[in-house]
C-alpha cells in the first residue's frame, strides 16, 4: 500500500491531504522574510495520540520525515524543514483537567494559550505568560527554543511546564514528569518523580525525540491586585537602567520590562501617545502584584525606590495604557485603535516588523554592552533609526537573564533592506556567539554555529539520544 | 489611509504576505489583555470558534491565514489557481468575523479580490456558481427563474420609501415581504416597490467574483429606485442591504437615497410610536445575528430592540452573538449552493447552540432564515425558527 | 597491567586503595539499619575532572561498576551497590565562580551546601535550602532522588541548578545548561541554552549517566528582614491543616513547613520546651522574608490571617526556639543543649532515629488522607506514639507538593521493632503506590515497584538512553 | 546520663552503629542557623579544615565518621582488627575536634576504646609505640632514656605547689623548665618538685591504648604528690594536663589536690598583681591552641590574657583559633612518633596559616612547642616559634 492510503487508514479520507494548495499553507512560514520554503508533501490531521502513534510508525515504516504544527507561527511549530508529513495537531485542544486545590493543568498539544487562560481565571488561576495570544498553544510553546516568554519571577513558560505526554518516534506513547502519574489519583502533580527528569529532553526540543500530545503546567494564583508603573533614562544612563533591571530582578517583581522609545514611534506617529520626553531613550515597566491594597502600596513603593536610587524618572500612565492595547498591537485584533496604528506603521514603512534578532538571551548584567554593540551595527546599516526603528524590547528573567527581540520595519520585497538586516544580523552574531550568547530561532539551519559550537558537549550527547530514540530520524530531522 | 474594502489583488501587493501568522483570525481567541486585571472587555472576547471553514475542514489553508499565504503567491506568481485552490477560496464563508479580528489585513478583502482574479483569468467556478450567475445575468435572479419578482402585495411602482424584497422574499418567502409590507403600512408608511422591475442586486455574483455583473446590477437597481423617486430604500435581506449600502456606492458612486435595513426601520417606528406590540408572544426566544447585517454592517442593536419590545417575549443570548456571532452556514450564499453539507453541517452547529439558549431562534435574513429552518426540520432539530418581520407581525395582530 | 596498577598511575600511588578497611567505610550507608552492605573494591580520590575521565576509561575497559560519593551520607551518595571503583569526589570542592551581579555560583561537585552558603552570605546571596548541613554536598543534592528540601516558594534543590559539568560514563567531559557557557564571557548565565534541556538527565540519576563534576545554581537575594510563626491544630482539624498548607503555598511564602507534636518529644523530654498545648497535634511553620521592616508587617499579617482563617492558634515563639535549635537537633553539632537532647533521645529508645518513609512525594491536597494511612499503619504496628513516635515531619513545596518524611525511634540491633517498621512501611507503600505516590530513596533496590510501573514510559526511555550512553552498564548499575 | 568519657569500647554498644553520617565531624560546616537572618553565631562556626587526619589522608575512613563506622563493625564481629584498621586507628590526632561538633556520640572515645581493645587483644602497635610503651613501663618517660627526670634548678621535693615538668620539660626543653620556675618564683610561689621522683604521666600509654601502664603511672604520680604534700600541682604539658585533670580521676578517684596549667597560673598571679610585665615585646603574635589545653581542657582565655598584658605584643588570632583551633601536627604525640610525615604536613600547614596572620607564633605546650618549631626550621619557614613561659619570662626580665 502506499503512504497516502495507509494515512488514510489510519485518519479517514477527510483530514489528509497531498493537495499542493494545502501543503502549500502548512510551508515553513513566510513571514520570517528568510526565503526560506520548504513544504510537506502530505498533511494528515491528527486528533488522538493513538493516531499520532500510528502515523509515526508508518513514517518509520516508509523513512518519512514527520514534523508536528500547531496553530500559530509565532511560538508555533515553523513547518518542515524537509517534505514529508505535517502532523497537524490543532484538533488535539481539549482541555484535561484543571485541579484548582493543586493549581495544575493538563491540556492537549494543540490546545492555545489563550483557550487554557480563559478557563484558568475562571478558576482564579493563572499562567505567568506573554504568549495570551490566539495561536501559541500549550505544547509549541514548551518545545519551540523561541519566544515562548513568561514573566521575570517564574521564567519562561517551560520553567511551568510540569509533564508531557509524547509519542515516541517508535510510535510508543509515553508520559514523562507529572503525567507519568496522571491516570493515578493523586493525578499529574510533580514534576520531579523519582528518576531523572525527562520532561526537559523534550523542551526546546523542535519535537525531534517526540511529538508532544499532552502538557501539564503548573498554575498560579490569580492576584486580586496588580499595578504598573514606567520609568525612563536617557541613552547615557545605560548603567543604571542595567541596575535597576538586575535589582529589580533580585527583589523578585512580578514583570520587568525594558525597551527603548523605537518601540513607541508608531504610538508617536499617529499622535496616539504625547510625545515621549526629550531624554527618554530607555523605558523599565514594573509589573507588581499582591494579595490586598496594601500589599500592593508597598510593593509599588519598592519600586518607585529602585527607579528613584537609579535615577529613573516616571513616564505616568504610559505602562497602563500602552498595555491597554500592546497586545493588540502588531498582533492586530477586534481593536480599531490598534489596528489603526498598526496601518499606518503598514503604510510609512511600506512593510512590517521582521525580527532581525529572535531572540537574543544573555546576562542581565551583559545589557549595555549587548545594546551598545546592537547600536553600532544598527547604525552601520543604517537601519537604528527612522523609518526602520531598530525597536529594543527585553524582558528581564529570573536568574539574571535578558531575552530580547530586536526587529525594524522594511518591506519584505525590498532586497536592500533585507539584505542589510541580514548583514547587520550576521556582523552581530559573530561577536555575540564568540561571547556565549544563545541565539534562539525556530528553524535551527537559521541557528548559527555558535549554537552548537558553544556547546559541542551537549550537541554530541543530543545525538547520541537522537540516534538511539529515533534511528530513521524522521523527527525534525536537521534539528541535529 | 487606503480603503481597503475597495482594493483589488494588486493593492495587497504590499500586504499579502505581512501577515504574521499570528492565527487570530480562526484560533482560539484572540486575545486577553496584558495586564490580568480582569477578564478580556466583551469586545475583545471573541468566541473560541469563530471561522466556520477552519471548524469544518481544519485545515491551516482553509482560514484566512491559510488563504492570504495563497493569494501572496499568486500575486507574487508563485503558484497556480489550480482546482485545489479554488476550493479553498471558495469554502469561505465570508461571515466577516477574520476582518472583524485583523483590521490590519482584512484578509477577507483579499479573498475576494482573489476570487475576481480568478473570474478574470476566465477559469472556471464551483458549481453551481456559473450556472447561477448566468441566471442573474438572463432571469435577474439567482434561482434561475424566468418568472420575473413578484411582490405578494400589490404596492405604488414609485414612491420616496422603496421596498426592496430581493430574491429570497421574491421567489421563495412571500411571507417574509407579506409580513414586512403590512407591518410598515400599519405604521402608515407609503411603501412602494419596482415590482417586476426589481432585479437581483448582484450580491452572489460579487461573492463569485464576479465583479462585472455586479456593477451591473448595481447600476440597473440604482437607475431604477432613482427613477421611482426613493428617498429610502428598504431591505429584508441581509446580502441585499450589504450590496446596496456598501458595495453599490463603490460601484455607482454616492446613492441618492438613504439605504435601511427593515429592522432598523421597525426599531425606529418603535422609537417614534409609530407602532407599538400589543399581542404577547411567549417563550425564550434568541435572535441570530445575520453576518451581512452584524458583522458586514454593524446592525446589532435595532433587532434586539423590536424584540425586546414584544410583550411576554424574553430575549436571550447565544454564547456567540453580537459582533462574535456565528455563521448560519449559508456563507454569503456561496456555501450553501457550492458546499451543502458543510452549510448544513454549520446549520446544525448554530442550531444547537441556539437550544441551549432558547427554544425558539428568531434571525432577519431570509437567507438564514430558510437555511436554518430547512436544517432543523431535516435534522429533526426541536427548535423553531422564526424571522423577524413575522414575529413583529404577530405582535402587532397582523395576519400575513 | 592490572586495574590497581593502572589506577594509581592515573591518581598517585596515595589516593588509591583497595585495603579492606578503608573500603569497609565506604559500604553503603549501614545508617538506614537496612542490613544492606555493599562495598567497593577499589576506592580512588579523585581531584580533576580529567582524573574522573580517565577513570571511566579505564573502568569501561575492565567492565568495572564506578560509584560517586560526596562527603555527606543524606543527600549525599549512598555507597556502591555492586563492587567496583568507589569515586570519592571530596577533594573536588572548590568554589569556581560567585557572581554577585548576576547571582550564580558554580562549585565543584564536592563543595558541600554549607561552604558555598558561608561564602554567598558573603555576597548578599543565598541558596533556599534546607540542606545546609556540612556534608550535603552540591552535586550530590542535585543528583541523588532523595531529600535535597528547599524552601516552599523555591521548590528544591534541583530547581535551582541551572548546570553541570559531566564526565559521561565514555570518558567525555561535557558541560549542560549553563555550563556550557562557562569559559565564555558570558560565563555560566542561564540553565536554558538552545536546544533541549540535558540539566533535567543527571538530577537524580544516581549518576547514572555520568559523573557530574561541577554544578552551577542560581541563588537569591539574601533578605535582610525575616519572621517565623508557628500555629496548632488539634487532630480533628486536619483538613483545615490542608487548607492552610495549600493557600500558603499558593500565597508564595518562603517556607510553609508541617509537623505533627511528635516532633518535640525529646524537647518535652528534659522540659526544654514547656509541654503543648492538649489540643495541639499538627504545627504548621510560616518563613517570610522581606526587603523592608514594613513589607515583612504586611508578610507577618498574611500568615495570621492566614492562620486565623482556618482556626490555627499562635504557638508563640516556638518556631523561634525551635528553629534556633533545629538544624543541630539530630545533626548534633557543637550546640550543647542539642546533643543534650538528642542524648536523651538516645538513652530513653535505646536507639535512635530510623526513617520509616524517606521521603514521600504526594499532593498537598492529599495531606489529610496520606497522615491518616500513616496513622492507621503506624498504630497498627505500634509505632505511633511514645516511645517510638512516628513523627511527621512535611516540607509544603510551590507546585502544591508534599515532600514527607516520618522516622521512628528505635534501636536497629532490636529485630522486633526494626521489623515492625519494615512491615508498616510495606504496608504502606502498597496503599500509596496504588494512588500514585512518589518514594524517594536514596537506595534504588529498596525502591518499591511502583517507581517504575508507575511510569513504564519514563523508565523505557531512560534505559534506552542508558544503553546508549553507557553500554558496559558501569555507572550505577542497578539503578536503570 | 552516663559520662562517655569512662566508657569502653561495649559501653558503645548502643551508639555505635547510630552515626548518621551527617559529616560534620570532618566535612565542611557543622551547619548554618536555619533562619539566614545571620551568619552562623561563632561558636557554630566551625572551620572548613578540621580534621587532620582527613586533610592528609582524604579517605573517609580516615575521620571520626568513618572509624565510628569501623569500630561498630569490630564490635559486632564483622571486622578483624587487621594492619590497615590499625593505621586507620592510629593516624586520629586525637585532637577532639570531633568530639566538639558531635557531642552526642562523642566518636573520640570510640576510638581510644577501640584502642584500648587493640592492647587488650595484644595485637602489634604500630612503631615505635611498643618501644616507647616499654620505656615509659622501664624508664618512667618517653623517650627511653635511662636517665632519670631532671628539673633543671634545683627545687624542695615537697611543698604546696608542685611543679609537674614532665617527659618534655624534663628531656628536651630545660629552658621551658627554667622559664616557668623562675617566673613562679618571682611572684613569690615557692615551688616545689619530685626532681627525680617524677615518672612519666603516661599519656602516650593511655593514647595507645595501653590503659594498663596508663593507670599505673596515674597511681604513683598521684601517690608521690600526695606524700610531698601537694596542694596544687602545676604543668607545663598540655598532654599531662589533661591527664592529670581528666584521667587520672577516672583511674584513681578524685585528687585531693588542684590540678592547674601554668598558663592559668600566670593568669591568676597577673590579676592578683603577683607579677608583671614590664618589658616590651615588639611583633604580632599569634596563639596557637593546644588541643590538649584547648579542646580537651577548656583553657581558651588564660594563656591569651597573659599574652595580651605584655607590653608592646600586638595579640592577633589565625583564622582557625580557640575551640576552632587547628592541631599542630604533634597528634597526640601518636602520629608525631609513628606518621611523622603525616605530623609534618599538618605543622606545615598551621604555620603557614600563623604566617597568614603574624610573625610570631606562641603556644603553650612543650610538645606543641618543639615540633612546630622543629618543622618551621626544616621547611624554612620564616615565623618565630616561641612557648609561653619563655615569653612571659622575657616580658619579666627574667633570664632563663
Amino acid at each position: 500500500m502506499d503512504l497516502m492510503t495507509e494515512l488514510k487508514e489510519i485518519i479517514g479520507t477527510e483530514r489528509v491531504s497531498d493537495s499542493a494548495a494545502i501543503c502549500q499553507a502548512y510551508s515553513y512560514s513566510c513571514f520570517l522574510g528568510m526565503n526560506w520554503v520548504r513544504k510537506p508533501d502530505v498533511v494528515v490531521i491528527a486528533e488522538t495520540p493513538e493516531q499520532v502513534s500510528r502515523i509515526l510508525r508508518l513514517a518509520n515504516h516508509h523513512k518519512v520525515p514527520v514534523t508536528p504544527r500547531g496553530a500559530a507561527g509565532q511560538g508555533g511549530h515553523g513547518g518542515p524543514l524537509q517534505g514529508g508529513i505535517l502532523l497537524d495537531l490543532t484538533p488535539m485542544e481539549k482541555i484535561i483537567l484543571i485541579d484548582t486545590e493543586n493549581m495544575k493543568a493538563v491540556a492537549e498539544a494543540g490546545c492555545s494559550f489563550f483557550k487554557l487562560s480563559q478557563e484558568l481565571f475562571k478558576h482564579g488561576l493563572m499562567l505567568p505568560t506573554a504568549e495570551y495570544g490566539p495561536g501559541p498553544n500549550v505544547a509549541a510553546s514548551a518545545i519551540t527554543p523561541v519566544n515562548a516568554f513568561g514573566k521575570t519571577r517564574y521564567g519562561r513558560n517551560i520553567d511551568l511546564v510540569e509533564g508531557f505526554e509524547a509519542v515516541l518516534p517508535d510510535g510508543e506513547i509515553i508520559t514523562v514528569g507529572s503525567m507519568a502519574y496522571a491516570d493515578k489519583d493523586f493525578g499529574p502533580f510533580y514534576r520531579y518523580i523519582t528518576g531523572p527528569d525527562l520532561v526537559g529532553l523534550f523542551t526546546q526540543s523542535n519535537g525531534a525525540f517526540g511529538i508532544v500530545t499532552k502538557v501539564a503546567y503548573r498554575c498560579l494564583k490569580r492576584s486580586p491586585h496588580w499595578a504598573f508603573h514606567s520609568y525612563y533614562w536617557p541613552l547615557s544612563r545605560i548603567e543604571e537602567v542595567k541596575q535597576t533591571l538586575l535589582e529589580g530582578t533580585a527583589l523578585e517583581m512580578f514583570d520587568v520590562h525594558v525597551n527603548d522609545k523605537y518601540k513607541y514611534a508608531g504610538l508617536e506617529y499617529i499622535k496616539l501617545l504625547p510625545p515621549l520626553p526629550e531624554d527618554c531613550h530607555f523605558i523599565v515597566y514594573f509589573t507588581v502584584n499582591a494579595e490586598t491594597g496594601e500589599e500592593l502600596s508597598i510593593k509599588e513603593k519598592a519600586v518607585h525606590d529602585l527607579a528613584q536610587k537609579y535615577g529613573g524618572k516616571l513616564l505616568p500612565g504610559l505602562a497602563e495604557s500602552f498595555f491597554a492595547i500592546w497586545p493588540t498591537f502588531f498582533c492586530p485584533v477586534s481593536n480599531p485603535i490598534a489596528s489603526a496604528i498598526s496601518r499606518v506603521v503598514l503604510d510609512v514603512v511600506k512593510g512590517n516588523y521582521m525580527y532581525i534578532y529572535d531572540s537574543l538571551t544573555y546576562p542581565t548584567s551583559w545589557f549595555p554592552r549587548v545594546y551598545q554593540k546592537l547600536m553600532e551595527v544598527g547604525k552601520k546599516y543604517d537601519i537604528w533609526e527612522s523609518p526602520r526603528f531598530a525597536v529594543f524590547d527585553g524582558f528581564a528573567m529570573k536568574s539574571q537573564v535578558m531575552c530580547s527581540q530586536t526587529w525594524a520595519f522594511v518591506d519584505y520585497n525590498d532586497e536592500y533592506w533585507v539584505g542589510q538586516i541580514q548583514k547587520c544580523r550576521d556582523e552581530f552574531r559573530e561577536w555575540f556567539g564568540e561571547r556565549g550568547g544563545v541565539f534562539q530561532s525556530m528553524l535551527p539551519p537559521l541557528t548559527p554555529d555558535y549554537t552548537w559550537t558553544n556547546q559541542p558537549g551537549a550537541h554530541q550527547l543530543l545525538r547520541i539520544i537522537k540516534r538511539a530514540l529515533d534511528p530513521n530520524n524522521i523527527l525534525s530531522p536537521g534539528s541535529f | 489611509m487606503m480603503d481597503l474594502s475597495q482594493a483589488k489583488l494588486e493593492d495587497f501587493r504590499e500586504r499579502l504576505n505581512l501577515c504574521l501568522n499570528c492565527a487570530a483570525c480562526f484560533y482560539r481567541g484572540p486575545i486577553v489583555p496584558h495586564n490580568w486585571r480582569e477578564l478580556p472587555p466583551p469586545e475583545w472576547q471573541a468566541p473560541s470558534k469563530k471561522c466556520p471553514s477552519f471548524e469544518y475542514y481544519r485545515f491551516r489553508s482553509h482560514t484566512a491565514l491559510g488563504r492570504l499565504t495563497l493569494a501572496a503567491l499568486v500575486w507574487r506568481k508563485d503558484f497556480p489557481i489550480s482546482d485545489d485552490l479554488i476550493k479553498i477560496l471558495y469554502t469561505c464563508a465570508g461571515c466577516n468575523m477574520c476582518n472583524e479580528i485583523c483590521q490590519t489585513f482584512l484578509p477577507l478583502h483579499s479573498i475576494l479580490a482573489l476570487r475576481e482574479e480568478v473570474v478574470e483569468r476566465g477559469i472556471a467556478l464551483p458549481e453551481p456558481l456559473p450556472e447561477m450567475n448566468a441566471g442573474i445575468k438572463e432571469f435577474h435572479n439567482i434561482f434561475g427563474r424566468k418568472a420575473k419578482a413578484k411582490t405578494p402585495e400589490k404596492l405604488p411602482a414609485e414612491g420616496e420609501d422603496m421596498y426592496f424584497a430581493g430574491c429570497y422574499a421574491n421567489y421563495r418567502l412571500p411571507k417574509t415581504a407579506t409580513a414586512t409590507i403590512r407591518v410598515l403600512k400599519a405604521a402608515g408608511i407609503n411603501i412602494a416597490s419596482l415590482g417586476e422591475n426589481e432585479r437581483c442586486c448582484g450580491f452572489l455574483a460579487r461573492w463569485s467574483g464576479n465583479r462585472a455583473q455586479a456593477e451591473k446590477s448595481a447600476r440597473y437597481n440604482v437607475e431604477a429606485m432613482k427613477k421611482a423617486g426613493a428617498k429610502r430604500v428598504i431591505l429584508s435581506c441581509a446580502h441585499g442591504y450589504h450590496m446596496w449600502k456598501n458595495d453599490y456606492p463603490r460601484y455607482v458612486g454616492q446613492l441618492p437615497f438613504e439605504v435601511i435595513h427593515v429592522t432598523e426601520l421597525l426599531a425606529k417606528l418603535l422609537e417614534e410610536g409609530k407602532i407599538a406590540f400589543r399581542h404577547e408572544i411567549n417563550g425564550k426566544i434568541t435572535y441570530h445575528d445575520p453576518c451581512f447585517l452584524g458583522r458586514h454592517g454593524k446592525v446589532y442593536e435595532q433587532p434586539r430592540k423590536v424584540l425586546k419590545s414584544i410583550p411576554g417575549l424574553e430575549l436571550v443570548e447565544m454564547e456567540r452573538c453580537g459582533k462574535w456571532s456565528y455563521c448560519c452556514g449559508a456563507g454569503a450564499k456561496v456555501i450553501l449552493n457550492c458546499y451543502p453539507d458543510f452549510a448544513r453541517a454549520v446549520a446544525k452547529e448554530r442550531l444547537r447552540e441556539a437550544q441551549q439558549a432558547a427554544d425558539t431562534l428568531v434571525t432577519a435574513c431570509p437567507v438564514c432564515f430558510e437555511h436554518l429552518k430547512k436544517t432543523a426540520d431535516q435534522e429533526a432539530i426541536r427548535l423553531k425558527v422564526r424571522d423577524l418581520p413575522t414575529l413583529a407581525a404577530e405582535a402587532m395582530g397582523i395576519e400575513w
